[in-house]
């Protein structure tokens, strides 16, 4: 008989409990120190060295010398951190607030200012 | 004879959320036969190690499976260690034993929850997967994602974790230990679920050798099959005995990964008991020439890696045979002569991974 | 005329608190499985919202038949309040399953086709146990009359234990709660998907759960025709009763249909029976 | 009026890798609880609002989705989760693979991660119920 009842303290603690639910989005999403998000470029540091797009598996990075941008495609990221390994100025570098979800998939495209902007800066 | 009915089980079914399709046929809710057709997932990942470099290759090894996905990932960067002669630093094998063991609980708990909610046990499902949730609390503690978590490097680990930390887990340990004993006691004790497992989808000792079964479902009819026991990476210092049933039916199978559980959490409080200090990756310079299998055991069984690689930054080969492939010729054993009822229970019990099988 | 007011009153009422009692049951149950659980109203919106989607209707009979049973499981509810013979209104109840049956057959799905299979099953496992206890009823009471029964001076239960547990053993047949939801289930997970209900969509599908409404409140006018000389004791009865169903939908994996059929004809028999045999002797 | 208050999602694993699609029944646990919102994942393409996509489309699976999207009753939204449903990333490059799920059927929202955190897939799901709002309203006044 008492077969049929070995859920039945489980379920009665847990009725009297409260819930463990993290009532995301009415409160704060927990993060950890390492949690992985999106990627996000210092671009006064930036050199435009375009590692990061030639050693990213996915293709996810795209980095245009001439009109001196770097370009993010969050939907192809796959948030391996194999560019922040590269890169040699550290610029990249992993945040824990993760990208929002859109209705039109598009880059994130960020301008890197010239060296002569930077110095006056 | 009794009218036949055609059930289409899959692609898209609740019970099974992979995408794999079984015609059913059932004679009343008999089922006399079992005709599968796969190739839903089928992205050929393995083509592409000729486009992504050796070392980019983790990270697609790592999307075989989300599942257990740092093991697929260990397992062939050992592959590629072997042929490259690398040897690896022993805090980096401990640690690849300690994430391994951890993605195990991951995955068990996550079957057990699966495998209540298929024989209709809503409330088991979610405490099971309250507890799955605080595993996945460790892994984004300790390495910054959830499911996919990128730790397997070849040559060693990317990420380490500090003393104080291992300390802290040994905890969290004991307590995901203390609730997840309650559970299991469900499990292993309660009617209905004996009612719906025991005595369905037997599979003898002789039958699991003939049809390759492995892993759990190996070990619920008998065959003491652990590739554990080849004793690779730190399994060399950790004594694993494998935990075998007799009974061969799902219920054994359940027994098995249940007390497999408890070995797991076991396994880590060892872990971060002897884990040496030091080095957690080597220098790989060159590129691999010459091929090799790697076996590991995954939550499911054992899996192969081939690699082959011919002395550039690609490799010219890379196969993976998956537990779930060498388990499926067992399953349709299992499937005939059952009732429509028993599918469910029957499909997830030798747990199936079809992205892991259709790559 | 005073037996019509009651009769729509009871109809007109019974989709407020089935509705009502449903959210309940939804929290309740969500809390039990240590998550929040959805608002009370939820039932309500969920029904609106089927009523605004598109019907994909698959043949000229399948809605039709839908609201065949709407209306025989109304008419049975609101024979139940208008206080007439308590045989009838069980009888109108099973015509409204049936042409349920019906509408599941008409198609073509072998999901749906499955369902109705088992829905008969579950009918033939719990309508024995639902018709000895309006015969129970009516030995304890000397009547099948409802309006009878509710003002009469004594409660039907001291005379018949055995039957109320049976009742309440096939109850979760009628409530659609694990362990014997075989035939549809309010949770997605199980083989046959929706089983019943897997062809229905939009308003036959909210119709469906308007259907499900009516049936909740007539199984729980039941369970109160058990305390109908003490209102307030019934009420909580049927309370703690609903709660139990709860519980034991929270505790219970699904069982196969031969083991629901086997223990339900075997409560059925021992309980039911053998409480009214007891009944006959000494009376 | 209501169909913001009870959304029923559907869920396909189209050729994903289980890690987004272990996310999505993450949601449904006590964690993270979408019930709260009045989602029900229903498993039924005819009962459900809202479909969701982890994975992307191969030669194999995309009459299945389609037939999937078809099936559905109006209004419907699609919501593609994880960096494999929308674009497909590395995996695009296989012979197998035709790309992200927007290859097959309309998508109306695209939602990034690999795997996707629960908490981004109940963002993007949040995001739908505005877009199924919106066809709803289209649909009264057409």
């Amino acid at each position: 008989m008492s077969d049929i009842l070995k859920m039945f303290t489980t379920v009665i603690k847990s009725l009297f409990k409260k819930s463990t639910c993290r009532q995301y989005p009415f409160k704060k999403p927990v993060f950890f120190d390492r949690t992985k998000g999106h990627i996000q470029i210092d671009r006064e540091r930036c050199i435009l060295c375009s590692l990061c797009d030639k050693r990213c598996p996915t293709g996810a990075i795209n980095v245009d010398r001439n009109a001196r941008t770097w370009a993010i495609n969050s939907y192809k990221c796959i948030l391996c951190f194999r560019c922040v390994e590269v890169c040699p100025v550290t610029c990249l570098a992993m945040q824990q607030q993760y990208s929002a979800p859109e209705e039109i998939k598009k880059s994130e495209v960020v301008e890197i200012p010239a060296k002569a902007e930077k110095a006056k800066a | 004879m009794a009218k036949r009915t055609i059930v289409p089980f899959g692609p898209q079914h609740p019970v099974l959320p992979e995408p794999i399709h079984l015609d059913l046929v059932l004679e009343d809710e008999m089922v006399v036969d079992v005709l599968p057709s796969v190739g839903f997932i089928h992205r050929g990942l393995e083509l592409l190690c000729q486009k992504k470099s050796f070392q980019d290759m983790v990270f697609v090894a790592e999307r075989i499976c989300g599942i257990c996905s740092f093991i697929h990932g260990v397992g062939y960067c050992q592959g590629i260690e072997k042929v490259m002669n690398l040897d690896i630093p022993k805090r980096a094998q401990f640690l690849r034993v300690f994430w391994g063991e951890l993605s195990r609980v991951h995955s068990h708990l996550l079957w057990l929850g699966l495998a209540a909610d298929a024989i209709g046990f809503e409330s088991l499902f979610m405490h099971s997967w309250r507890v799955r949730e605080k595993v996945l609390a460790i892994f984004e503690e300790t390495t910054g994602g959830r499911v996919i978590f990128g730790a397997a490097k070849v040559g060693g680990v990317r990420i380490d974790i500090s003393q104080d930390k291992l300390d802290q887990l040994a905890i969290a340990l004991d307590e995901i230990q203390k609730e997840y004993e309650p559970l299991a006691k469900v499990f292993l004790e309660d009617y209905t679920v004996q009612h719906r497992w025991s005595e369905v989808g037997y599979l003898s000792k002789e039958d699991a050798h003939q049809l390759g079964a492995v892993g759990p479902t190996a070990r619920a009819s008998g065959l003491p099959q652990d590739m554990r026991k080849l004793r690779y990476g730190a399994y060399e210092d950790l004594e694993v005995e494998p935990i075998v049933e007799t009974a061969g039916d799902c219920y054994a199978r359940c027994v098995v990964r249940v007390k497999e559980i408890y070995q797991s959490l076991d396994l880590m409080r060892r872990v971060i008991h002897k884990i040496p200090a030091g080095e957690i990756e080597t220098k790989v310079t060159g590129f691999p020439q010459g091929e090799y299998f790697s076996r590991v055991e995954q939550p499911r069984g054992e899996v192969v890696y081939y690699v082959k690689g011919n002395g550039t930054k690609f490799l010219d080969r890379f196969r993976v045979r998956t537990p779930t492939f060498a388990n499926i010729p067992p399953l349709l054993q299992m499937l005939k002569g059952c009732t429509l009822a028993d599918v469910p229970a029957i499909v997830l019990s030798i747990d199936p991974c079809i992205s892991c099988t259709e790559r | 005329m005073n037996a019509w007011i009651w009769g729509i009153v009871g109809i007109l009422l019974t989709p407020v608190v089935a509705g009502l009692v449903g959210g309940i049951d939804r929290v309740i149950t969500a809390k039990m499985q240590g998550r929040m659980g959805p608002p009370v109203l939820q039932p309500f919106y969920d029904v609106m919202k089927l009523f605004s989607k598109q019907n994909l209707v698959l043949n000229r009979f399948h809605h039709d038949l839908v609201i065949c049973s709407l209306i025989f499981t109304v008419a049975a509810v609101g024979l139940l309040f208008a206080g007439e013979n308590l045989l009838m209104c069980i009888f109108a109840l099973v015509v409204g399953n049936v042409f349920l049956v019906l509408a599941a057959y008409s198609t073509n799905s072998p999901y749906s086709m499955l369902g109705a299979d088992r829905e008969l099953l579950q009918m033939l496992a719990a309508e024995p146990m639902i018709l000895l206890a309006a015969v129970g009823i009516y030995m304890a009471t000397g009547t099948f009359d409802i309006n009878l029964i509710a003002s009469g001076t004594h409660s039907a239960i001291q005379y018949l234990p055995g039957v109320f547990f049976g009742l309440i053993y096939v109850l979760t047949i009628k409530l659609r709660k694990s362990p014997f939801d075989l035939s549809t289930s309010h949770h997605a997970h199980q083989e046959l998907v929706k089983g019943l209900s897997t062809e229905f969509a939009g308003p036959s599908l909210a119709l469906f759960e308007i259907i499900h409404w009516y049936e909740t409140v007539f199984v729980m006018a039941l369970i109160y025709l058990f305390f109908a000389s003490r209102p307030i004791v019934g009420i909580v009865a049927v309370l703690i009763v609903y709660f139990l169903e709860i519980l034991i939908d929270n505790i219970n994996a699904r069982v196969k249909w031969d083991l629901m059929l086997a223990s339900a004809w075997v409560i059925t028999l021992i309980f039911g029976l053998g409480n009214l045999m007891l009944l006959f002797i000494l009376k | 009026m209501s169909i913001k208050k009870s959304p029923w999602i559907i869920h396909y694993d189209g050729s994903s890798c289980n890690g987004c699609d272990i996310e999505v029944l993450a949601c449904l646990t006590p964690l993270y609880d979408i019930e709260r919102f009045g989602i029900i994942n229903v498993g039924n393409p005819k009962h459900a609002d809202i479909l969701l996509i982890t994975g992307g489309v191969n030669q194999q699976n995309k009459t299945v989705i389609k037939n999937l999207y078809d099936q559905m009753a109006e209004p419907k939204a699609v919501v593609a989760i994880g960096a494999c449903a929308c674009t497909g990333h590395f995996f695009a490059e296989c012979y197998n693979m035709l790309g992200g799920v927007d290859t097959v059927i309309p998508v109306d929202v695209f939602v990034p991660g690999c795997a996707a955190r629960p908490e981004v897939i109940i963002d993007g799901v949040v995001k739908a119920l505005a877009v199924l709002e919106k066809k709803q309203q289209e649909k009264v006044t057409a």
